[in-house]
């Protein structure tokens, strides 16, 4: 069997906050601010929303990058939901470079709806990042690789 | 009988693993299991026990039954392969060798499970005689004899040798492959060492337990017994004592979404798990206690009613190491016999 | 299993452009659950949506997933599309093809791909639907307006109007705030009680008002439509009944050595008073700390002389419980504690005032009478320094990071009254910045500058210091001419910062309203509901939500007072059905989830469940669906998974992300 | 041990209590049992010394739901356990009479075996009283002693101290066991390198068997039912099929734990296959302490638990990247 060398294409979740983040993105889109395509967004209602359990299934599943994004901290539209996701994120991450995953991997990012310009640009480097860091290995399932 | 310097044991490893997969007990992150070898294998044939038992060489904790792909809206079934190469597992025990003995009644008894009887079919096993057994051993309760384990060859380790005895077919078609490294031995060694370690196990504190009152027939008296009740209480309900156990046998099928099908597994199951035989209505045992109760119960009453009396514990003593809350088989078949409840 | 039906949308050639539609489409028929999908010029228009309710009749969908534009543009068109179909609308989602899509991406292949994965996501998401219903809830038509200052009382004014009961609750013994306590106010002079009072006596008098001063709200419990307030009427020790508000008994009352509450501190009153002449209510409370009776046990003189019988020593505090719809906060304001700012010396000399001070004594029913003087020698001044931003706009932790907003406009004022009345007398403000937004402020503040020659230096004043003669020397530096500057004067006035009343945060989370670190109370949206607090049914008047002068104030109360008319107006509240709720099995009880709820819409509750045959007794969460709104915090919390969050379930973003990573 | 078998004997006598919740004697000179003892005559089997690691605050979530007290035996650190449970309401104070009880540093009969100390017969100096510094182990293979020290527990090397921080009574007395830093196992993990770090945890968690014992001893994982055994994440795994899984695990639970764990440390007690499950809830604890303050889970019942907790100025998960 001949192995053609594939091209690397990352595989990117960005969850995205109802009221700020998702608005930021329409905006980046409605402006024309383009980023990779392997980016693909999950709506939730709030960055608290975001479970670490989704973060890790995101990885589970193939994800090479996760990237969470919200309304900036006393911008949430719950009032206090992105500071709950701030901590819980935080240690995430944290534990995750504890063991050895590489920490730009993940990424936390507070997007405005006015903040198009800022999304895309976030997820240009982002997705940059992820390239660099190549294929994740460490956190997935092998059965989703085969 | 045969021979080889324990200096050698390295040289005879790569010989085995040259032709077939070899597992044999490794030291990793400072616990002993059984495990493929390879030449940085830090491979530990002193320490008595390994953590968890030799059987996943023959009923892997968990292991692919099938993968269902999807084709459009079709699907393809792709069963997993038997096992077809000949592999060795070096070092079992005398109690895991019977725990063997055990599996093979409830796998390879009608209808034959194919993915454990390929791993029997081309499994050898070379067992390693207990040098130095410790307190928590008492497989003499259920007729084994751990200065001779009932493998394909029986070694034993003596002083800076192993002693080498293919007693099986297989055995002799492996003692064939290593030959090179082996010299010619006689017997005294091994007598005089087996005679040692009967001595020792007369004075472990385990080893003359009275199954009295066990067996097939003992359901309604055993199962509806009060003592239950009491007994359960410590246990934490995790899965120690059945995950390290040699004859524990129960599994659970599961199937895994990898994202382009659909990939099915069998895995060790816990009778001591709470969602253990859930069906749609839900648990038919509902409380610990009767879970609890039904580990012991299949492996002093049930197993021996369908299997001419055979229990299904050989001894080995891991639950009673393992076991966070300190409870096991023991502390259950003693409280059944202290009536007036002296020890 | 779900019938799906995938709906493409071309956008005209905004999506069709770089997506291949056709082929979305066409992939969408391999996914799970679709029986249909078909591609379409303009999903939103109305024969895009007629194809919608057709394909939902013809193939029996019970779900659908509409590859468009931005669910925050047309999830809700859809959504009723679907309805009218007969179908749940939430059964209908968003695949945003072209904002996350076909606009930011020029490869067609790319975005083609892109857009299949966004497809199957939406559709692995619509196999895990659920059809979900709106609750119900009913309204109290009842209102309560916490705070009987301008804001207050403009508020009640209003929702009474609408024709709705409305009560307010004031802390202290009369209504009328910190306006009351204003001598003129700005750009027009004037005069504040002369329009304060008129609305006092309204509000008094209006059928649907009813005022409980000398009142606090003591618990707060229920959610919007249906609150149920405990309000605590302090004893006032005189029965409002009885009481002709004669004024004997103050007149007569020997203890008169308690700081005038009304006139800051800078006179006395009676034991037993009136805050000021025009109280609404007009009745006194006795001040128990300071009355003779109420310490010794003798004395009684008030009772003695009061020919209506109205003193009652053995009144105790009463306990009101009443239900409200909406509730309405108006705590207002305070100035700040100076004891930070030392070296304005105001805690050392009596002729450094505050500028609300300086109120009270340009006030003719002041401690002075309105005569402008020195407090420590009853001098008339011939040098005034104005100090602006005391505390205000600071970066330190001494003050407030935020602009008091007011100060330089009242300053103004006072500099053109002070100019006005007595032109002999020099004034100097010291300044960082003259702010003056709002109509006919600019053209005030020139006309005190260039018409009344107030004297405004643009600098910090480093330090006042009491001199031997009584005169205050002011250091100061001159930011323009670049110089340091030593002035005598007789009196100076600090601009000082104002900060919510210290009582709202106590206020606040009793009503479980967000607050912010200065304790303003929290708007639901900064810019789009900036009279609403995040906690349904909590409406903001005046400046606890942030500063305001006085016509800003009143259009807010009027703005509060319609938005809360408008929840009274509905007989029943359809709640949003994305809500939390817990799994009662699997609820541990811990409170973690209500921890972290910034509505307080979890409760516990005791709850027999019957756990697969087990029966017991548990501590069992219990979701409000009329108070949450359905941020998700208690289901990232919950460590069993027992809370979950309908319309974005635990199971449906799983679905989402395993489309999306496979 | 006596006092306490005698307090316990009074409280059952007068019918303050209905049962004593503590150790009962095991069959090798090791393994006592937590125990319920309902009669003076059943106190007769009660035991309480090295080997009485066993933190039974947990087990007092089911005792809470029987008719009357039960008076519980807690070591200190077992009642930072108990507050955190009752902060939970998992737990009733009113069903509790707490005995706390005096701690030596408890014994891991684990690193007696590492000694290569086997075929074990009897050992002397475990009791509660005794003040050895040594234990003697008559063995089948001959006498051997072992340093008190060096058969402790990890968890008592690192204790929290000896105070008990919820009782209704002290019984018997204590001695001072920390003489390691609490956090210098996980700052020595920090300092490694991505790769070292990664191969550390791969060795120690591909031992994991999932038999969730670290889960089911923990007083902080008291779930009614977990995750993993639930259907609500799609999550339910019985075994590590894949090298994913074992991670998966063992983050999320110490996530699910974190502010609420207070490193009573039986997760490593029980490991069969020996690893330092701590490793995981500590680094959150270093974590916490480090970046919302210093918070000990357990300490009092009142605290707000730092993830349910905020600042405006709390980090921002980028600082992970920059801690280096």
């Amino acid at each position: 069997m001949s192995i053609e060398k594939k091209e690397f294409r990352p595989k990117i979740v960005a969850f995205c906050c109802n009221w700020c983040s998702y608005a930021g993105a329409d905006l980046a889109g409605s402006s024309r601010l383009g980023y990779p395509a392997d980016v693909k967004i999950i709506r939730v209602p709030c960055s608290c929303r975001v479970n670490p359990m989704f973060i890790l299934r995101a990885f589970e599943k193939g994800a090479d990058g996760v990237i969470m994004c919200g309304c900036h901290p006393g911008d949430c539209h719950y009032s206090t939901g992105n500071y709950y996701a701030r901590r819980r994120m935080t240690l995430l991450f944290s534990m995750l470079d504890y063991i050895g995953v590489e920490n730009g991997r993940t990424r936390v990012e507070w997007v405005s709806a006015a903040e198009g310009v800022k999304f895309s640009d976030t997820m240009n480097e982002f997705v940059e990042k992820i390239y660099s860091l190549g294929e994740n290995v460490r956190l997935g399932d092998l059965r989703c690789r085969s | 009988m045969f021979k080889i310097a324990k200096e050698n044991l390295a040289a005879l490893f790569r010989m085995i693993a040259k032709n077939q997969e070899l597992y044999l007990p490794v030291r990793t992150a400072g616990q002993v299991n059984f495990a493929a070898w390879s030449e940085d294998a830090k491979v530990d044939l002193d320490t008595l026990k390994s953590v968890k038992s030799p059987k996943d060489a023959f009923f892997p904790q968990s292991e692919g039954l099938y993968t269902v792909k999807k084709e459009g809206k079709k699907m393809k079934v792709e069963p997993e392969n038997l096992k077809d190469q000949p592999f060795v597992v070096f070092g079992m025990k005398a109690c895991d060798v019977k725990g063997l003995e055990v599996l093979d009644r409830v796998f390879l008894s009608d209808p034959v499970d194919t993915f454990y009887a390929a791993r029997r079919d081309h499994g050898t096993v070379v067992a390693l005689a207990c040098h130095e057994p410790e307190e928590t051993c008492f497989c003499k309760v259920f007729g084994v004899d751990a200065a001779e384990g009932a493998a394909d060859v029986a070694a034993w380790m003596i002083e800076d040798e192993l002693y080498w005895k293919p007693l099986t077919e297989k055995g002799d078609l492996l003692t064939e492959t290593v030959k090179e490294l082996l010299s010619e031995a006689d017997e005294g060694k091994v007598e005089e060492e087996k005679e040692a370690i009967h001595r020792i196990t007369e004075r472990l504190p385990y080893m003359n337990l009275s199954l009295e009152g066990w067996n097939g027939d003992a359901l309604s008296e055993k199962f509806d017994d009060p003592r239950w009740e009491e007994l359960y209480k410590p246990c934490l309900a995790c899965g120690t004592c059945t995950f390290v156990c040699p004859t524990c046998q129960c599994y659970d099928i599961k199937d895994y979404d990898t994202g382009r099908g659909v990939s099915r597994y069998r895995c060790w199951d816990s009778c001591m798990y709470s969602d253990f035989t859930m069906m749609a209505h839900g648990n038919n045992r509902t409380s610990q206690m009767q879970r609890f109760r039904q580990r012991f119960m299949h492996k002093l009453v049930y197993y021996p009613a369908n299997n001419d009396g055979m229990y299904s514990c050989v001894g080995c003593g891991r639950c009673v190491e393992k076991c966070p809350a300190a409870l096991n088989i023991v502390k259950v078949v003693k409280a059944f016999q202290n009536q007036g409840g002296e020890n | 299993m779900q019938r799906i039906g995938v709906f493409v949308c071309h956008c005209g050639s905004n999506i069709a452009a770089t997506v291949d539609v056709a082929k979305v489409a066409e992939m969408a028929l391999m996914e799970p659950g679709v029986v249909h999908a078909e591609d379409y010029q303009y999903m939103c228009s109305e024969a895009g949506q007629a194809k919608i309710a057709e394909a939902v009749h013809e193939k029996n969908l019970t779900g659908v997933v509409v590859c468009s534009c931005s669910p925050r543009m047309h999830e809700a068109t859809f959504r009723k599309a679907a309805e009218r179909a007969g179908l749940n609308p939430y059964m209908v989602e968003i695949a945003n093809i072209r904002e996350h899509c076909s606009w930011i991406h020029k490869d067609m292949e790319e975005a083609t791909k892109k857009a299949v994965i966004l497809m199957r996501a939406a559709v692995a998401k619509v196999n895990l639907n659920t059809p979900l219903k709106e609750g119900e809830s009913r309204v109290t038509k009842r209102a309560l307006v916490i705070g009987g200052g301008i804001a207050g009382i403009q508020t009640a004014l209003d929702i009474a109007d609408a024709g709705y009961e409305v009560d307010i609750v004031e802390k202290t013994p009369s209504i009328g705030g910190r306006m009351s306590q204003l001598d003129k106010t700005f750009p027009t002079l004037d005069c504040s009680a002369c329009i304060l009072t008129p609305k006092m006596v309204e509000a008094a008098a209006h059928e649907k008002i009813t005022i409980y001063t000398y009142s606090e709200v003591e618990k707060v419990s229920g959610f919007v439509g249906e609150f149920t307030v405990d309000i605590r009427k302090k004893a006032r020790h005189v029965d409002m009944d009885k009481c002709t508000g004669c004024g004997v008994c103050q007149e007569k009352c020997p203890s008169k050595k308690a700081p005038s509450e009304f006139n800051r501190g800078l006179n006395k009153r009676s034991a037993i008073y009136t805050p000021f002449a025009q109280a609404i209510p007009n009745v006194p409370v006795i001040d128990c700390d300071n009355c003779i009776k109420f310490k010794t046990g003798k004395c009684g003189i008030c009772a003695k002389v009061c020919q209506a019988g109205a003193i009652d020593y053995e009144q105790q505090d009463e306990i009101l419980t009443e239900k409200y719809g909406a509730i309405v906060v108006a705590t207002g304001f305070d100035t700040i504690n100076l004891e930070k700012y030392d070296e304005y010396a105001y805690s050392q000399s009596p002729d450094v005032i505050t500028s609300l001070e300086l109120e009270r004594v340009m006030n003719a029913a002041g401690p002075t009478h309105g005569h402008l003087e020195r407090l420590s020698d009853g001098k008339a001044p011939k040098e005034m320094v104005f100090i602006q931003c005391v505390g205000s706009r600071c970066s330190d932790d001494r003050g407030k990071s935020y602009c008091s907003k007011i100060c330089c406009m009242y300053t103004a004022k006072h500099a053109m009254l002070i100019r006005d009345k007595y032109p002999d007398v020099n004034v100097t403000v010291f300044y960082i910045d003259v702010r003056t937004p709002g109509k006919n402020f600019d053209e005030f503040y020139r006309r005190a500058v260039e018409q009344y020659g107030v004297n405004y230096i643009k600098g910090q004043v480093g330090k006042v210091i009491p001199q031997p003669d009584g005169k205050l020397l002011v250091q100061a530096s001159d930011l323009l001419d670049n110089q340091q500057i030593l002035k005598e004067a007789d009196m100076v006035v600090l601009a000082t910062a104002i900060e919510p009343n210290p009582d709202v945060r106590k206020i606040a989370t009793m009503l479980t309203a967000s607050i912010d670190t200065n304790n303003f109370l929290t708007e639901a949206h900064a810019k789009l509901r900036p009279v609403e607090s995040p906690t349904a049914g909590i409406f903001l008047s005046g400046v606890c939500q942030g500063p305001k002068d006085i016509p800003e104030t009143v259009a807010q109360a009027g703005a509060a007072a319609v938005k809360a008319v408008g929840l009274l107006a509905k007989d029943k509240l359809m709640t949003n059905p994305c809500t939390a709720h817990a799994d009662e099995l699997l609820c541990n009880g811990c409170s973690t989830c209500e921890n972290v709820c910034p509505y307080g819409a979890i409760t516990y509750e005791e709850k027999e469940v019957n756990d697969h045959g087990i029966r017991e007794v548990r501590r069992i969460a219990n979701v409000n669906n009329a108070l949450c709104q359905g941020c998700g915090a208690c289901t990232v919390a919950c460590p069993s998974g027992a809370m979950d969050l309908k319309g974005f379930s635990n199971r449906q973003i799983i679905a989402e992300v395993d489309a999306i990573c496979r | 041990m006596q006092e306490l078998k005698d307090r316990a004997r009074e409280l059952l006598a007068d019918g303050t209590v209905k049962r004593v919740l503590g150790w009962k004697i095991g069959d090798l000179p090791y393994n006592p049992e937590p125990a319920y003892f309902e009669t003076e005559e059943s106190l007769k089997d009660f035991v309480y010394n090295g080997f009485c690691g066993a933190n039974l605050s947990k087990y007092m979530i089911e005792a809470s739901k029987l008719d009357g007290k039960t008076m519980v035996c807690l070591k200190p650190c077992d009642t930072y356990s108990f507050n955190q449970l009752m902060k939970e309401h998992r737990v009733d104070r009113e069903k509790a009479y707490i005995a706390g009880v005096g701690c030596k540093g408890k014994l891991d009969i684990e690193k007696i075996r590492k000694q290569g100390i086997k075929a074990i017969e009897r050992i002397e100096g475990a009791g509660i009283c005794d003040e050895a510094e040594t234990l003697k182990i008559q063995t089948v293979y001959g006498e051997k002693t072992c340093a008190y020290a060096d058969a402790m527990l990890e968890r008592c090397h690192v204790c929290k101290g000896k105070e008990h921080k919820i009782y209704d009574e002290l019984i018997g007395e204590s001695k001072e066991t920390a003489d390691a830093d609490r956090f210098d196992e996980v700052a020595a993990i920090e300092a490694m390198s991505p790769e070292e770090k990664f191969a550390f945890f791969q060795k120690e968690l591909s031992k994991c068997i999932r038999c969730n014992a670290c889960r089911n001893v923990c007083p902080a994982c008291s779930c009614r039912k977990c995750v993993f055994d639930s259907t609500k994440f799609d999550s339910s795994q019985k075994a590590n099929v894949d090298s994913f899984e074992e991670k998966m695990f063992h983050i999320i639970r110490a996530f699910h734990v974190a502010g609420r764990c207070t490193d009573c440390g039986e997760c490593s007690r029980v490991c069969p296959q020996g690893i330092p499950l701590h490793l995981f809830n500590r680094k959150f604890i270093k974590d916490i302490n480090e970046l919302y303050g210093e918070y000990q889970a357990g300490e009092d019942t009142g605290a707000k638990a730092p993830l349910t907790d905020y600042t405006f100025e709390d980090a921002e998960p980028s600082i992970v990247g920059k801690r280096g």
